[in-house]
């Protein structure tokens, strides 16, 4: 198992004793909520039911969630103003660009609606939303790195397959797995990272592929930071029948059912449902006028889960505790409410 | 001169990686990714002949390769039949494609990229972000299978492509296609029928497509919505490489082979050499330049003016 | 066969859709959040349609034009990120290196004779590996992010910020409309009234006759990959501008919008006609469907779909009535 | 078997066809005579089912029929040659023959079905061709006799040849007339246009005269007109005499000398001169390589030893546009639909394209009116049939596009021109006006060198004639405009065996 490492804020740290007490959404009829993400991925299908839920927990105007954006910034630039024009007023966002996502939560901001980057930060050191929520996606694949790590026995050679390697995500990805490697001290040689096969299941599969075929026999682990290579992985190294030890991202039924049958040892589910919920919960208040951020740009850790085939039907109690407790954090610390 | 570079490529990476590349499983896996390259630059290939392009290429597959995991997955039908209607169903939105290029007379850019959008918004309404794995196990047998270390897949797209050129070379249709690509008013004066040769070519297209989404189903862990999404440039890519002209009147199944097979080959490089994905798409500029710079330079000067 | 029919068809078309979609969602006609974003879309997508619009009159195309802005929006980022230049004197550098790049596509092709395609890919594959060398050299995420002086106000600013006495322009038309106006005109003037215009269109229709007709065609592909890359990296500025940063994956979508513009506007793709009206129209025709689909609210389950069948079902009858025009 | 009645036919700007009628016997070769763009080839596209008439009705056999393609008109044993040249470059002689009915055994195509009876046609117009060979392989005149070969395929009763004749060499057109009138004498119907009216008199039993889009002489023997007759009803009013007024003879120095020159193109050892004001034939057969000299001239094939000097002083010419600007050498290309013309474009381009160096101001500006001047000024010394001058170039009729092709070069005003094959396809009148042209221009001083395998032209234009075969000069003779004694000394040099 792994240990919660310093870089980690744990979310429950101070969040049940609270001087205020809990925090009532008075009035969200008039606050609407767009979840938008950067585009369709298994990732942010929990932000639907989410949505749904939020809605009629708060009794909240309404809740929208619209993966139009295609993975294209300016796309999705448009749809935020589109979405705007039809009254939404609150938003919790995704960014397809990490280092433009800045300028569109500024035109928002100035705008007058309430902004939470969702499921990932801006990169930088600012964050122009009211708050960003979201796993640290350095945390979790080096939470994923360690994993696949322990699992080998702590040496061994190492391979990490993620996407699109001019994306700001992706570099801290890699930053998170090159630095649960070097923490071995050279006990784990770390190949030469394969990115930019998250394209489709094609690419990744023959990225796989080719790399059991050509290193196969010294590889003792793949981790994934992305979507389809872990597919790829896990059917992969099941059909080449090696000892590999795979640790996905996320979890999605695929990979859970990986997980199940043994041909992944690992994943690091995300928490995009509580994202989603608790953030639109936060935006209300903060589109209603009711609270405001106490600190604004604040970055609240949604947390990360290490899925293997001992919790694997468990996880997600653990999951919704742990919404629970962001929810009671942002009453007791980040909002100041009227 | 191609096949001089795909042998030339292909022992070099044997030497490069001491032998280990000509090992039974590096064989396998190298033909097993062959196919889907070869399939699609054929299916772009049948639509250049007659002067025609078809973006729908990779949404058309994706969209049939998912179609038919959700007809396996989902409503449990068996292999063969699903297989049967992926195949009709291609056939028939290449005969509708075609139709529309003649009968509003838009352009076939156009009407294609048309196609692919509402192509792609259909196979995101069947499947959504899931990933559909759980089909016929006798279909992904058949997907793995092989002969002497050569996929059964690849031993397919050959057979395609055997097919196809026999069709261009010897078949009356396939023969009027290449007449309407080539000279379209002088065919019309020879009594062939333009339109129909666009209707047959889209036809022809969108089977060789279906054929290529029933190899992604057997190959794949399973299809999602991505399958398709990087087909389109290596459609074009394999053919004009291999010597197809944009304006119709050319078809080039052994150039188209070979072309798809020498991107197989930087592909495994980078593998083996564990390239960075920066360098490889360098060697890839690099290698399909090189490579047409060659040809061109082979060819006599007489034949034709640029470009 | 005049060339005015099919404009007036596409800008008929595009008034119906407005009007179907504003009587849908009066939205579409909220000015700040609907009509300048939407115009400031038309705006660079217009020109990324003029830079492949550039090749296709000579009969060739430009795979690279997402990368070579890319490949010019870098050169910019360079500049505000390690020179501290202005912002137009950024642009200019980064214009100068699209151009150039585009010059030594135009070149190779001119001097080698192999298909402008694979040319035009390769240099694609080889951009594609060069720029996130750069980027990951260069910055922490893939990304510069400087932001020089003006650059905010050519992002937000309209015409509305235009005042002369008392008249002030329209709010719903971002100044950067200004940006594709100028290559608009500047191409339209090429193309109709100067000798390396009409020389394009000649090499474009007729390669062996326009040699036979003492055309330097050689040298008319390099000036026509040159005007592409030149295009292709002021539409990545801005993009850029519009966006917020500096970054390598500008320009990925371009490709097929490029071909889309260009194409429904009458250009055609075997070279010898242009349009340069045609392809700012096309890339409205296709935005406007786009943002009122978004506006109606349409999910991504039907979006595509919509957006598809829309096109073909607005392109048939335009023909349809076209065909019934020309009978009767 | 066939008749035309009353056909209208309209394009955008132009009555085509106007009241256009045509009977067409069973067992007769009938002349089909007409200006340039007088709607020839527009009926002839009509009986064949390319086209559809506006008005207008089409019996054959008596019965009122509706051709709506090619296809259509074949089952009803219409064959034709049309003018412009149709073949599939990529395929064989014999699959291009074969390609309206290709023979198909068990699925595919019978291609030694196809062979034989290729070879059998061929060898019916005693053409020596090998049936495999590729179409983008032949000569000019090789394709064309392909091309008749293809009409003849599938037993045509009815043969419609459009200026069939206009690039083979005499030859080879006296083996067509045989076969011609072989056809007709078994009973099929010939309609044959052509503007060399020397041909339609040896062959032709009936004429049917166009003029605008009407008929004005209907299916009348030919034998009651004659050649001044018929082309007074053609041109539809009394023709001006042509006028030749004595050229002074050259005596400046030569502008243009090729001194030994080979090329990669198989020329050896060619010399030759032209001085200002002197037109210079070069005769040859078909494929004896002018046309490939002129364009190794051009830079367009390596020069590979000798020299060209272009006023006395030794250049090497890279391109077209460096003949054009630095030396003022200027070249008609004989293929106007490929080398020539950009069809698709407008017809005002096509002629301004060598001109623009010429206006253009600064920053390359164009001034449309001056460019229009030209234009104009070009489209009515050459009596250029067109609507406006933006129509396009590929809409003019075939002899009005060659008009265009020359035009274009006479507008650039060179020093020297070479002409290659002028006016293949030009009608009488129009010939007549060319001819004239080109006297003026070198009465003016120009340096011409003449290409044409039409030897009639040759002599009545050139001041010198060199022969050239097999890629060599093989003599060179004054001309003396008389054309029975030239002719025979050209003749003689073509044949004789060794010089
Ligand atoms: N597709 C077309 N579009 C517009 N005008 C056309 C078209 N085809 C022919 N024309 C016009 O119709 C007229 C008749 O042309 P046609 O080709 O029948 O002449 P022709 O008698 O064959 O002449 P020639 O002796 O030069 O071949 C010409 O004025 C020509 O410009
Ligand atoms: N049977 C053939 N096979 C291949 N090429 C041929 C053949 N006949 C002729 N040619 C080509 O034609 C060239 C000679 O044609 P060219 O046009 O120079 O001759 P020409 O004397 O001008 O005759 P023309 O009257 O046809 O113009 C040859 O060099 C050759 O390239
Ligand atoms: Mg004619
Ligand atoms: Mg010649």
């Amino acid at each position: 198992s792994t240990r919660p490492t310093e870089s980690a804020a744990v979310p429950t740290a101070a969040s049940t004793a609270t001087a205020s007490g809990p925090v009532e959404l008075r009035e969200g009829s008039k606050v609407k909520v767009a979840l938008v993400p950067g585009g369709a991925h298994p990732y942010f299908q929990p932000w639907k039911e989410a949505a749904r839920q939020s809605a009629a927990d708060f009794h909240l105007g309404g809740v929208v969630f619209n993966e139009t954006a295609e993975w294209d910034q300016a796309k999705q630039n448009n749809l935020l103003d589109s979405l705007a024009a039809q009254g939404y007023n609150a938003f919790g966002v995704f960014g397809v660009s990490p280092t433009d996502i800045n300028t569109t939560f500024g035109d928002l901001k100035s705008k007058g609606f309430a902004v939470a980057s969702l499921a990932s930060c801006p990169a930088g050191d600012t964050n122009e939303a009211d708050f960003c929520l979201s796993t640290d996606v350095e945390v979790a694949a080096y939470k994923a790195a360690k994993a696949a790590i322990d699992a080998m026995g702590g040496k061994g050679v190492l391979v990490h397959l993620t996407g699109n390697n001019v994306d700001a995500n992706t570099q801290r990805r890699i930053k998170g797995v090159d630095k649960a490697v070097e923490e071995t001290s050279g006990a784990v040689k770390l190949l030469p990272v394969v990115a930019d096969v998250d394209k489709d299941l094609q690419t990744a599969q023959k990225a796989v592929a080719d790399l059991l075929a050509a290193r196969g026999k010294e590889i003792g682990g793949i981790v994934s930071t992305a979507y389809n290579p872990a597919v790829a992985a896990a059917a992969g190294v099941k059909k080449a029948g090696l000892p590999i030890k795979v640790v996905a991202i996320d979890d999605d039924p695929e990979i859970l059912r990986a997980i199940r049958e043994g041909s992944a040892y690992a994943t690091i589910a995300q928490n995009p449902r509580g994202q989603a919920y608790v953030g639109s919960w936060a935006l209300a208040l903060l589109q209603s006028q009711q609270c405001t951020m106490r600190q604004p740009g604040v970055v609240i850790d949604s947390g990360s889960f290490l899925v293997t085939k001992e919790n694997v039907d468990g996880y997600d109690t653990e999951r919704r505790k742990t919404s629970e407790q962001i929810k009671q954090r942002f009453a007791a610390e980040l909002l100041s409410c009227r | 001169m191609l096949i001089a570079i795909c042998v030339a490529g292909y022992l070099s990476l044997v030497v490069a990686s001491g032998g280990a590349f000509a090992s039974g499983n590096a064989v396998q896996t190298f033909f097993q990714f062959l196919p889907v390259p070869v399939l699609i630059g054929l299916a772009q290939m049948i639509a250049l002949s007659v002067g025609q392009l078809n973006l729908a290429v990779g949404a058309l597959g994706g969209f049939l390769a998912c179609a038919m995991g959700v007809l396996m997955a989902d409503l449990g039908v068996p292999a063969p039949a699903a297989i049967v209607i992926g195949l009709a169903l291609g056939a028939a939105v290449g005969a509708l494609t075609g139709a529309l290029v003649v009968f509003t007379r838009i352009n076939g850019f156009i009407v294609t990229l048309a196609t692919m959008t509402i192509l792609i918004g259909a196979q995101y309404r069947l499947v959504g972000t899931r990933t559909v794995s759980d089909y016929s196990p006798g279909l992904k047998e058949f997907g793995q299978a092989s002969v002497l270390n050569i996929p059964l897949v690849f031993l397919l797209a050959l057979g395609v492509a055997a097919l196809v050129a026999m069709f261009f070379r010897a078949a009356a249709p396939g023969r009027r296609m290449l007449a309407s690509g080539s000279n379209p008013l002088a065919a019309t004066l020879s009594g062939v029928s333009n339109d129909r040769s666009v209707i047959l070519a889209h036809t022809l297209s969108g089977l060789v497509v279906a054929i290529t989404a029933v190899v992604t189903v057997a190959v794949s862990p399973g299809v999602n919505r991505s399958i398709g999404g990087d087909w389109l440039l290596p459609s074009f890519a394999a053919p004009i490489i291999g010597g197809a002209v944009l304006t119709g009147g050319t078809a080039v199944v052994l150039g188209t082979v070979l072309a798809a097979f020498i991107v197989r080959l930087v592909d495994s490089a980078r593998a083996e050499f564990s390239l960075q994905p920066s360098w490889v798409n360098f060697v890839v500029g690099a290698v399909v330049l090189g490579t047409v710079v060659l040809t061109r330079a082979r060819e006599t000067r007489r034949s034709g003016g640029s470009s | 066969m005049s060339t005015r029919k099919p404009l007036f068809g596409l800008l008929g078309l595009i008034v119906v859709l407005v009007v179907v979609f504003g009587t849908l969602s009066p939205a579409f006609f909220d000015e700040r959040l609907v009509l300048f974003p939407l115009l400031r879309d038309i705006a660079i997508y217009t020109v990324v349609g003029l830079a492949q619009m550039v090749v296709l009159s000579i009969g060739h195309m430009n795979l690279a034009v997402g990368r070579m802005a890319a490949f010019s929006a870098m050169f910019m980022g360079l500049s505000y990120d390690r020179l501290h230049l202005p912002l137009y004197a950024g642009l200019c550098i980064g214009l100068l290196a699209g151009a150039a790049i585009g010059a030594f596509t135009g070149w190779i092709i001119a001097r080698t004779g192999v298909n402008s395609f694979v040319v035009t890919l390769a240099m694609d594959f080889a951009l594609l590996g060069l720029i996130p060398v750069v980027y990951t050299a260069l910055t922490a995420n893939a990304a510069f992010t400087v932001k020089p002086d003006g650059m905010r106000e050519l992002r937000q600013y309209s015409l509305g910020d235009v005042c002369l006495g008392n008249v002030c322009g329209s709010p719903a038309v971002p100044q950067m409309m200004l940006l594709a106006v100028a290559p608009m005109l500047a191409l339209g003037y090429l193309y109709h009234g100067t000798r390396p215009g009409r020389e394009l269109l000649l090499t474009g229709s007729n390669p062996l006759a326009a040699e036979l007709s003492g055309i330097p065609t050689r040298r008319r592909v390099v000036t026509a990959h040159l005007l592409s890359g030149l295009l292709a990296g002021l539409a990545g500025f801005m993009l850029a501008v519009a966006t917020g940063s500096f970054r390598a994956t500008i320009g990925e979508e371009f490709l097929l919008p490029s071909f889309l513009g260009a194409i429904l506007g009458g250009t055609a793709m075997a070279g010898g006609v242009v349009s340069v009206i045609g392809t700012f129209l096309g890339t409205s025709l296709t935005l406007v469907i786009r943002r009122g689909l978004e506006l109606v609210g349409i999910g991504l389950e039907y979006l595509n779909v919509y957006l598809g069948v829309i096109l073909l079902l607005a392109l048939s009858a335009d023909r349809f009535l076209q065909r019934r025009g020309v009978k009767s | 078997m066939i008749v035309a009645d009353q056909l209208v036919k309209v394009f955008p700007g132009v009555r085509a066809l106007d009241g256009a009628s045509l009977r067409l016997e069973a067992g007769s070769v009938h002349a089909l005579l007409g200006e340039n763009g007088a709607g020839k080839s527009t009926l002839i596209k009509i009986l064949t089912g390319v086209q559809r008439p506006d008005q207008g009705r089409l019996l054959i056999g008596g019965e009122a029929v509706t051709l709506r393609s090619p296809t259509e008109a074949a089952q009803a044993g219409i064959g034709a040659v049309h003018q412009e040249r149709n073949l599939i470059p990529a395929f064989s002689v014999a699959e291009n023959i074969a390609l309206q009915r290709l023979p198909i055994r068990r699925g595919l195509v019978d291609r030694a079905h196809m062979r034989a009876e290729a070879r059998r046609i061929l060898g019916l117009l005693d053409v020596d061709l090998d049936p495999d060979v590729r179409v983008d392989r032949l000569s000019v005149a090789q394709r064309q006799l392909v091309e008749i070969a293809k009409a003849l395929y599938g037993e045509s009763r009815v043969l419609l040849l459009d200026e069939p004749t206009a690039s083979v060499s005499p030859a080879e057109a006296e083996l067509l007339f045989t076969v011609v009138r072989k056809l007709a004498d078994s009973g099929a119907g010939v309609l044959f246009v052509s503007h060399k009216l020397e041909e339609v008199f040896a062959i032709c039993d009936t004429v049917t005269v166009l003029r605008d889009g009407r008929t004005v002489l209907d299916a009348e023997p030919i034998a009651d007109h004659a050649r001044d007759d018929l082309i007074d009803l053609m041109v539809g009013r009394s023709r001006e005499a042509l006028s030749f007024p004595p050229r002074p003879p050259a005596t400046q120095p030569a502008v243009l000398e090729l001194d030994r020159i080979s090329t990669a193109a198989g020329h050896r050892e060619v010399s030759l001169s032209v001085r200002p004001g002197e037109i210079v034939g070069l005769y040859g057969l078909v494929g004896s390589g002018r046309s490939e000299l002129a364009k190794a001239l051009l830079g367009l094939e390596p020069i590979e030893s000798g020299s060209v000097r272009v006023r006395g002083k030794n250049v090497v010419i890279k391109d077209v546009r460096q003949a054009l600007a630095k030396h003022r050498i200027g070249y008609v290309t004989e293929n106007r639909k490929e080398e020539g013309l950009f069809l698709d474009q407008p017809v005002s381009r096509n002629i301004a394209v060598t001109v623009w160096g010429r206006i253009a101001g600064a920053l390359g500006h164009v001034s449309p009116a001056r460019e229009g001047e030209l234009v104009s000024m070009w489209v009515d010394r050459l009596g250029i049939k067109l609507a406006s001058s933006r129509q396009l170039a590929g809409q003019l009729s075939g002899g009005n596009q060659q008009k265009v092709s020359l035009a274009k070069w006479l507008a650039a005003e060179t020093e020297i021109l070479i002409i290659d094959e002028p006016t293949v396809g030009i009608d009488v009148r129009t010939k007549g006006a060319f001819h004239e042209l080109i006297w003026g221009l070198a009465a003016d001083g120009m340096a011409i060198l003449l290409i044409t395998s039409d030897l009639a032209e040759m002599i009545t234009l050139a001041d010198r004639v060199l022969v050239m075969r097999d890629f060599r000069i093989r003599g060179e003779l004054d001309n003396d405009h008389h054309y029975d004694r030239t002719s025979q000394a050209v003749i003689r040099l073509i044949h004789s065996k060794e010089i």
